[in-house]
């Protein structure tokens, strides 16, 4: 049968609903572990953890935006962490060097982290090297080049104004960096959605060749999701600045891991072509809660990194089970 | 083939001359370079590096990458420091079951990985987190000090100017360069790598291969990791945390293919000589340490950047 | 040894590539399995072989039945086989390939006198002039070919299946191997020969089974009993109905893209044509011949190293494919579909959208989904793709449907050249004919399209005129007179005699031959 | 008291062990409800205010924190005193600004300044020497590096400062920058001055190794290793440190200002440093061969003192 009305809906609700029902599971396991914690150690709902978790969800949203994009196009970016130091310790500089006003410095250091992330797109793209070699190398040059410029000093004497963003609460308990997060976040989903730009990235991810084939600039699209991830793990960078009241250079070092849990979680796929910005967000939130919930549990701080290991391998293998269902029984339909 | 030719398709050939030229200069420089325990230092900070590069150096061979290295490595290094410290265990006892534990995680990770068939990057990369925070769990972060003093003393002994420690990385250099070139797992794990339809249309037991790839990465892990105690001379939870870098820079220097398939022991272990080199140099020089970091960024872009540039030479891209 | 298949069923995504299929093979004969294009020859070898798996029936050796899990089970049992994929390890020495998975050791380690002693002598039953030694990168199609074949005989197995063992060597090596096939034959063993080659089929085997659709149209019939027409109409199920284009003069057309003296990285030389508009060129050669680099060269993906390129009387030199598409309005439909014509995860809809997304972006880059419809429904109906909803996966799709859905997003381009490679491989018979005159009715429209084809019939049928290429190199073009016979018979005449013979079948060379 | 008070440490390192002993005896003293010694997994700023965090989440009313991080700790310890909640700096200062109610800790300046000079001395007074220092991030490196370079400065060029070698405060990095050091340089170097704990360790096991009694080696803590050297004639001494005073006055003091009953005085004798205005001395002094014996004794005297006094000198109480 050709196209017709009544099939069309159906099957588009079926995708729909494959779609959903990772992030509809996900977001069923985060409420379980509210539920569970919130009746355990009432604690866990007051102002001052809400306020402190919606901070770290933010920053924890953004970093795994960072490797989403990137994952985008099949390929990964392991120089966050060193790109959004970059970023940190301009606008430190910036702002206490040069005495220039926060929101200049802050967009200035946003135009590093791009400007980094481009030239790792660039590298990746001219060179035609993997891109988990290039930004290997890159994490360690552009670190290097950090420590040696800025002698690793950190800088606390930033304008006020700040601090007091990160210390902002609106209703009692959310961060203005939790709404950043989530306007970032949207403009994503419209990306991915529905511009030219962000089908490209994924059509470029699922197969390059194909999409090359179709006339899409592959090199370029790569270039300007790294360019995009740059940005990104400068905005994280940024946020924790915001938070800290200061920019220093310890920043960034440990964001691999939850750069990687938020997407995969959220049913982003490391060959690419396939994004779910609300599964990333999902996938930080369980995250977050997971390792706030472990140390509110006093289940010992230092078990905290076998958890986070042992659920990272639980979803991606329930992920896979998931799939597997769905194929066979769309198989069995036919 | 002229001599010349042969020495550019060759990729150890730019490591090589590159190490001729930095003993050279550095000697020609600096007096303290070539003396006695200059050497016996950099000969001991080659032996962890060396055979932690192996050890990625293994799953690269079969077109995976292993980001639990450092981490297995780590508890491996508690473990035998616990057994000896706490359960009083002999050495003869714990360095085998130390062994085995780190071969045992290197199992996981295989079988998780053909299990599963999920890339190993993410496995590893939750393995890692759970082998540290076992590793964590376990130690809450505070080291085994009290180890056996012959087992200390091995990490310090020296003939002159040649570590007692270099003895265990020789070794297993020189029977994974005969694993890998003679003896059939070691061809069939390469077969894999090199293309894993065709080992597997072979009747190669790709899965088992895979499997074995992780298990042998994760013996070498522990290889590292009682190097590193020996070295120290206490078990530190920390042992592993800065070897990521390290393992993937010296193999990749060393002209393996991500792709799998490709990998040399001389040109790895070129690689570390001259990493450990070039850090020594810097010391010698007294470069600001931060430098370090940056340089070894510049190498490995250097090197892909190079090898990238001989295959397109000999008409390989 | 006997091989019995009984009742194969096996389905992928989309698609039953087999059907209820039985079939047996016996001790000292040479069985051909012939079809069509995607009929499921390779997939019952593959099942056989232990790779794939059945979704129903059985396999019995010696009247045993067997369970394979993998190709070591099959190796075991006694089974070997030449696939039709090129199946060796790069890096490999020639001798470490053929002996791949039994390396014979001494002590325990690999002992590489042997390997290559005994290697060399299955080498030599084919072709003595390869090196063991040789690393297999650096070998030749043809040689690899050569290698696999010498693989497969060297496990001495009661059961040889060889799907296409022939497609890329020349005839001298295939007379060797047939050769060898024969003794092989003559000790009692049971051989497997894929083909499409009915002349092959007809000088060596000595009953044929034919599979149409996943089915067996004919089952181990002996070869003496089956003509050629009962073969072909066996493989198609009916008589050939072929696409009527109808006699057309497009000779005052005018040119719309023309190459004069083109050499590229790879080797081309000298290649000179003039595509008109509206009209099929067709291209022909063999396997190997360079047709596809050339059209990877026409649209900027393989460096032109020499000589012009006119689009619509302008000389040109794109840098790119999205330039090739965007400035110049040329488009490449690949020969192969899933690893670089499709997004085989993405819906139709992004599958034949993706050419327009900057066109239909609005000013702030966002496209809209009913833009999307608007352009992509029109066509799935205009193609009669078949197809639940445009959100569908491609990869879900039928290969013919999923072949409408790139020649689809050309369309929605809006390109005026096409260059179409294999468009009908693994295509049904039916929609091989839909397919044909889609082709043919978007060149009424006005899009001139350059049509690569080892389908010689295809080829006849199609195109306005036809090149034939062979080594890189341009050896003939010829007014097709869409009758088979005559036509079939200057084709082959080029590509044997090659550009010497060409050269003093035309004096003037291949531009010559059209004036 | 119903006060739950939490000791938190950067990170894991030996220098706080004593913690856990000051812990319970305070504890035990001074009838707390809870007083834990409470490890960040590693030594991350993040990690140690997740751990502040979550500690405030289960009821804890005070907080000694060790600033691993001494800017980055200060948004954490703001959000505390916005909750009610005292914190003090213990072992180590947060640089001020700081919502820290005081800093109660080694002066290692003063201490890294007495050490050097002690160095310089046992030098006969000229020479080249290497400074090891400690973490980076750790905010009294920065201060231990300009005081070794005062002590220096003071010598009128007799003595010079080959180099600040950094971010040695962990064992293979120790190890292996000191190693280094030793093999590329030893002959040029007189002297040794280490100011943080491990690289005191590292350090006085390869001179015993390379059996070097020239090079001259002043470093800080009593790690067991470095008392040994001390004794044997490897080092020349170390700097002691208080680290058992500062948590067990800390979780004192701590007690008092959480139930509200005590705030601090304005103008108490704090002692004013480069990092902040709020500085309490926990003892420092040599120890060498001549008082290897009685150290112990001398950090007990100087804790009971700070201890039974501070009430009256720093606080005000109703
Ligand atoms: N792994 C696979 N996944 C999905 N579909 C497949 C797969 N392998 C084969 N098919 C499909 O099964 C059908 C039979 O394919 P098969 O390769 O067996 O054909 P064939 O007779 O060997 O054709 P050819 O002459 O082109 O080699 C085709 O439609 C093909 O697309
Ligand atoms: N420079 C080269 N050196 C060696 N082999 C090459 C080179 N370029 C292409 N080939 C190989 O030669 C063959 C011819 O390429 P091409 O695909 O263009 O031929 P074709 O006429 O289109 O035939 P096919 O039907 O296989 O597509 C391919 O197998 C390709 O891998
Ligand atoms: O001696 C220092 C202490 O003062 C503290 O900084 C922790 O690290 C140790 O090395
Ligand atoms: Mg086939
Ligand atoms: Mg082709």
């Amino acid at each position: 049968m050709t196209v017709a009305d009544a099939n069309e809906a159906p099957a588009r609700r079926g995708a729909f609903l494959a779609e959903s029902g990772n992030l509809i599971g996900l977001a069923a396991i985060v409420l379980i572990f509210w539920v569970v914690l919130t009746s355990l150690r009432p604690g866990f709902i007051s102002n001052f953890n809400l306020f402190t978790l919606s901070r770290s969800l933010a920053i924890d949203i953004v970093i795994g935006f960072s490797t989403m994009v990137v994952l985008a196009t099949g390929g990964m970016n392991l120089a966050i962490g060193s790109i959004g130091v970059c970023a940190v310790m301009a606008a430190g500089f910036l702002m206490q060097g040069l005495g220039l006003p926060p929101l200049v410095a802050f967009a200035a250091a946003l135009a590093l982290g791009a400007a980094l992330g481009w030239l790792n797109g660039f590298a990746i793209v001219r060179s035609g090297v993997n891109s988990f070699i290039i930004t290997l190398a890159s994490a360690s040059l552009y670190l290097g080049a950090m420590l040696i410029l800025s002698k690793a000093v950190t800088f606390n004497e930033l304008p006020a104004a700040v601090a007091d963003f990160g210390k902002l609460r609106f209703g009692g308990f959310v961060s203005p960096l939790l709404i950043i997060a989530l306007a970032i976040g949207a403009a994503l989903i419209v990306l991915f959605r529905f511009t030219a730009l962000g089908r490209e990235i994924l059509a470029a991810g699922a197969n390059p060749r194909a999409a090359e084939l179709s006339g899409v600039p592959v090199g370029r699209v790569v270039i300007i999701a790294h360019t995009l991830s740059g940005a990104l793990a400068g905005a994280a960078g940024l946020m924790l600045v915001a938070r800290l009241g200061a920019a220093m250079p310890s920043i960034g070092q440990d964001w691999l891991l939850p750069s990687f849990l938020a997407p995969v979680l959220g049913g982003t796929l490391l060959s690419g072509g396939a994004v779910s910005v609300i599964g990333t967000m999902l996938g930080a939130l369980l995250v977050t809660t997971i390792r706030s919930g472990l140390l509110v549990m006093q289940v010992g701080n230092f078990w905290l990194q076998l958890f986070l290991g042992v659920i990272l391998l639980a979803a991606v293998m329930l992920d896979r089970y998931r799939g597997k269902v769905a194929e066979r029984r769309s198989l069995g339909r036919r | 083939m002229t001599l010349g030719q042969r020495l550019i398709a060759n990729e150890w050939s730019a490591i090589a001359v590159a190490i001729v030229i930095g003993v050279v200069g550095l000697a020609a420089t600096s007096p303290a370079f070539l003396t006695e325990f200059n050497l016996y230092v950099m000969m001991r900070s080659f032996c962890v590096v060396l055979v932690v590069a192996f050890a990625q150096m293994l799953t690269l061979a079969v077109g995976q990458l292993n980001l639990s290295i450092g981490a297995l490595g780590g508890l491996v290094a508690i473990a035998i420091g616990g057994m000896m410290e706490v359960l009083g265990f002999p050495i003869a006892v714990a360095l085998p079951i130390g062994l085995a534990i780190g071969a045992l995680g290197g199992l996981i990770n295989g079988l998780l990985t053909v299990r599963t068939g999920i890339n190993g990057f993410i496995i590893t990369l939750a393995t890692a987190s759970a082998f540290t925070g076992i590793n964590l769990g376990i130690t809450e972060s505070i080291p085994f000090y009290n180890l056996p003093s012959a087992f200390v003393a091995f990490g310090t002994a020296r003939l002159s100017a040649f570590p007692m420690l270099l003895i265990p990385p020789v070794i297993v250099a020189l029977l994974l360069a005969l694993f890998l070139a003679r003896t059939v797992p070691g061809r069939q794990l390469l077969a894999v790598g090199g293309n894993p339809h065709a080992a597997q249309l072979s009747g190669v037991h790709m899965n088992g291969i895979v499997v074995l790839a992780h298990t042998l990465s994760g013996l070498l892990a522990a290889v590292g990791a009682i190097l590193a105690v020996a070295q120290l001379g206490s078990a530190q939870p920390t042992i592993g945390q800065d070897w990521l870098i390290m393992s993937f820079a010296a193999p990749i220097i060393g002209g393996a293919a991500l792709t799998g398939g490709h990998v040399s022991v001389a040109a790895t272990a070129l690689a570390v000589v001259l990493i450990v080199l070039i850090q020594n140099g810097m010391v010698l020089a007294q470069v600001d340490p931060y430098w370090v970091q940056f340089l070894l960024g510049a190498l490995i872009l250097a090197a892909v950047g190079l090898n990238r540039l001989r295959a397109v030479r000999a008409g390989e891209a | 040894m006997r091989l019995t298949v009984e009742d194969i069923g096996k389905s992928f995504p989309g698609v039953t590539a087999l059907d209820g299929v039985s079939f047996e093979i016996r001790p000292g004969e040479i069985h051909a399995l012939m079809g069509e294009n995607g009929a499921g020859k390779s997939t019952l070898i593959k099942i056989i072989t232990g790779l794939y798996r059945p979704d129903r029936g059985r396999l019995l050796v010696d009247g045993v039945p067997a369970d394979f899990h993998s190709p070591r089970d099959a190796i075991a049992a006694g089974i070997s086989a030449v696939h039709q994929e090129r199946n060796l390890i790069p890096r490999f020495t020639v001798g470490e390939n053929i002996l791949l998975e039994r390396l014979p050791r001494r002590h325990g380690l690999v002992d590489y006198g042997r390997v290559h002693r005994e290697a060399r002598r299955f080498l030599d039953m084919i072709d003595p002039s390869i090196d063991t030694r040789t690393e297999v990168r650096r070998l030749s199609v043809a040689q690899m070919q050569i290698v696999e074949i010498a693989k497969a005989l060297s496990l001495e197995a009661g059961v040889l299946l060889l799907d296409e063992p022939t497609a890329s060597i020349t005839g001298h090596e295939a007379d060797a191997l047939f050769a060898v096939l024969r003794r092989l034959k003559a000790e009692g063993k049971a051989i497997v020969f894929v083909s499409h080659k009915l002349e092959e089929v007809t000088a060596i085997s000595d009953r044929v089974t034919v599979l149409r659709d996943g089915k067996v149209a004919a089952a181990g019939e002996p070869i003496a009993s089956m003509s050629r027409g009962r073969i072909v109409s066996a493989m198609i199920g009916r008589e050939e109905r072929v696409a009527e284009i109808g006699e057309r003069d497009l000779r005052d057309r005018t040119a719309v893209l023309e190459a004069r003296g083109v050499a590229t990285a790879l080797g081309h030389r000298d290649i000179g044509f003039t595509l008109r508009k509206g009209e099929i060129l067709g291209l022909y050669g063999l396997v190997g011949a360079g047709r596809t680099e050339l059209a990877r060269a026409l649209i900027g993906d393989v460096r032109i190293t020499a000589g012009e390129v006119r689009v619509n009387g302008r000389p040109v030199a794109i840098a790119s494919v999205p330039e090739a598409i965007r400035r110049h309005r040329i488009g490449y439909i690949s020969e192969d579909r899933k690893a670089e014509g499709l997004i085989l995860a993405h819906p139709v809809r992004s599958n034949v959208a993706i050419t327009v997304w900057r066109r239909i972006a609005s000013a702030l880059g966002l496209v809209g989904r009913g833009a999307e419809r608007r352009i992509v429904e029109p066509l799935v109906r205009k193609l009669d793709l078949k197809t639940p909803s445009i959100e569908q996966g491609v990869g879900k799709l039928s290969g013919g449907n999923q072949q409408k859905v790139s020649i689809a997003k050309w369309l929605a381009a809006g390109v005026e050249i096409l260059i179409i490679d294999e468009p009908t491989v693994g295509i049904d018979i039916k929609t091989k004919t839909a397919i044909h005159e889609l082709i043919a009715e978007i060149t009424r429209d006005g899009v001139s399209v350059l049509l690569i084809s080892s389908d010689m019939p295809e080829m006849i049928t199609l195109a306005d005129r036809i090149l034939v290429m062979r080594d890189f190199a341009l050896v003939g073009e010829i007014e097709n007179s869409r009758r088979y016979e005559p036509m079939s018979r200057r084709i082959m005449s080029f590509i044997h005699q090659g550009a010497e013979g060409a050269a003093e079948n035309e004096p003037n060379g291949p531009e010559a031959a059209h004036g | 008291s119903d006060n739950k008070i939490a000791l938190i440490p950067g990170g894991p390192h030996p220098y706080f062990a004593p913690w856990e002993q000051a812990a319970a005896d305070a504890q035990k003293d001074f009838g707390i409800a809870a007083v834990d010694f409470k490890v960040p997994s590693e030594w991350k700023l993040n990690l140690q205010t997740e751990l502040v965090e979550s500690l405030v989440t289960q009821g804890y009313t005070a907080f000694g924190i060790f600033p691993g991080d001494a800017v980055g700790i200060n948004s954490t310890v703001e959000e505390l005193e916005g909750a009610g909640i005292p914190a003090a700096a213990l072992a180590g200062c947060a640089q001020d600004p700081t919502k820290m109610q005081f800093c109660l800790g080694t002066d290692v300046y003063n201490s890294a300044y007495l050490g050097t000079k002690a160095l310089i001395e046992a030098m006969g007074g000229k020479g080249k020497i290497v400074h090891l220092a400690g973490l980076l991030v750790d905010p009294n490196t920065k201060l231990r590096m300009d005081a070794v370079e005062k002590a220096v400065g003071e010598t009128n060029g007799a003595v010079s400062i080959v180099q600040h070698i950094t971010d040695t405060d962990a064992q293979e990095a120790a190890d292996q920058k000191i190693n280094a050091l030793l093999g590329a340089q030893k002959d040029q170097i007189d002297g040794l001055i280490s100011t943080a704990y491990i690289p005191s360790v590292v350090a006085a096991k390869s001179l015993r190794n390379l059996g070097d009694k020239r090079i001259k080696l002043v470093g800080i803590d009593d790690d067991p290793i470095v008392l040994d050297a001390i004794k044997d004639g490897f080092a020349a001494g170390t700097m002691a440190q208080n680290p058992y005073g500062q948590g067990y006055v800390g979780a004192y003091v701590l007690d008092l200002l959480a139930g509200g009953g005590c705030t601090v005085k304005a103008d108490a004798p704090w002692i004013q440093t480069p990092q902040t205005a709020h500085f309490i001395d926990s003892g420092t002094l040599l120890i060498s061969a001549a008082n290897i014996a009685s150290y112990k004794d001398d950090l007990k005297k100087i804790t009971s003192d700070i201890q039974s006094s501070f009430k009256d000198k720093y606080l005000d109480c109703k």
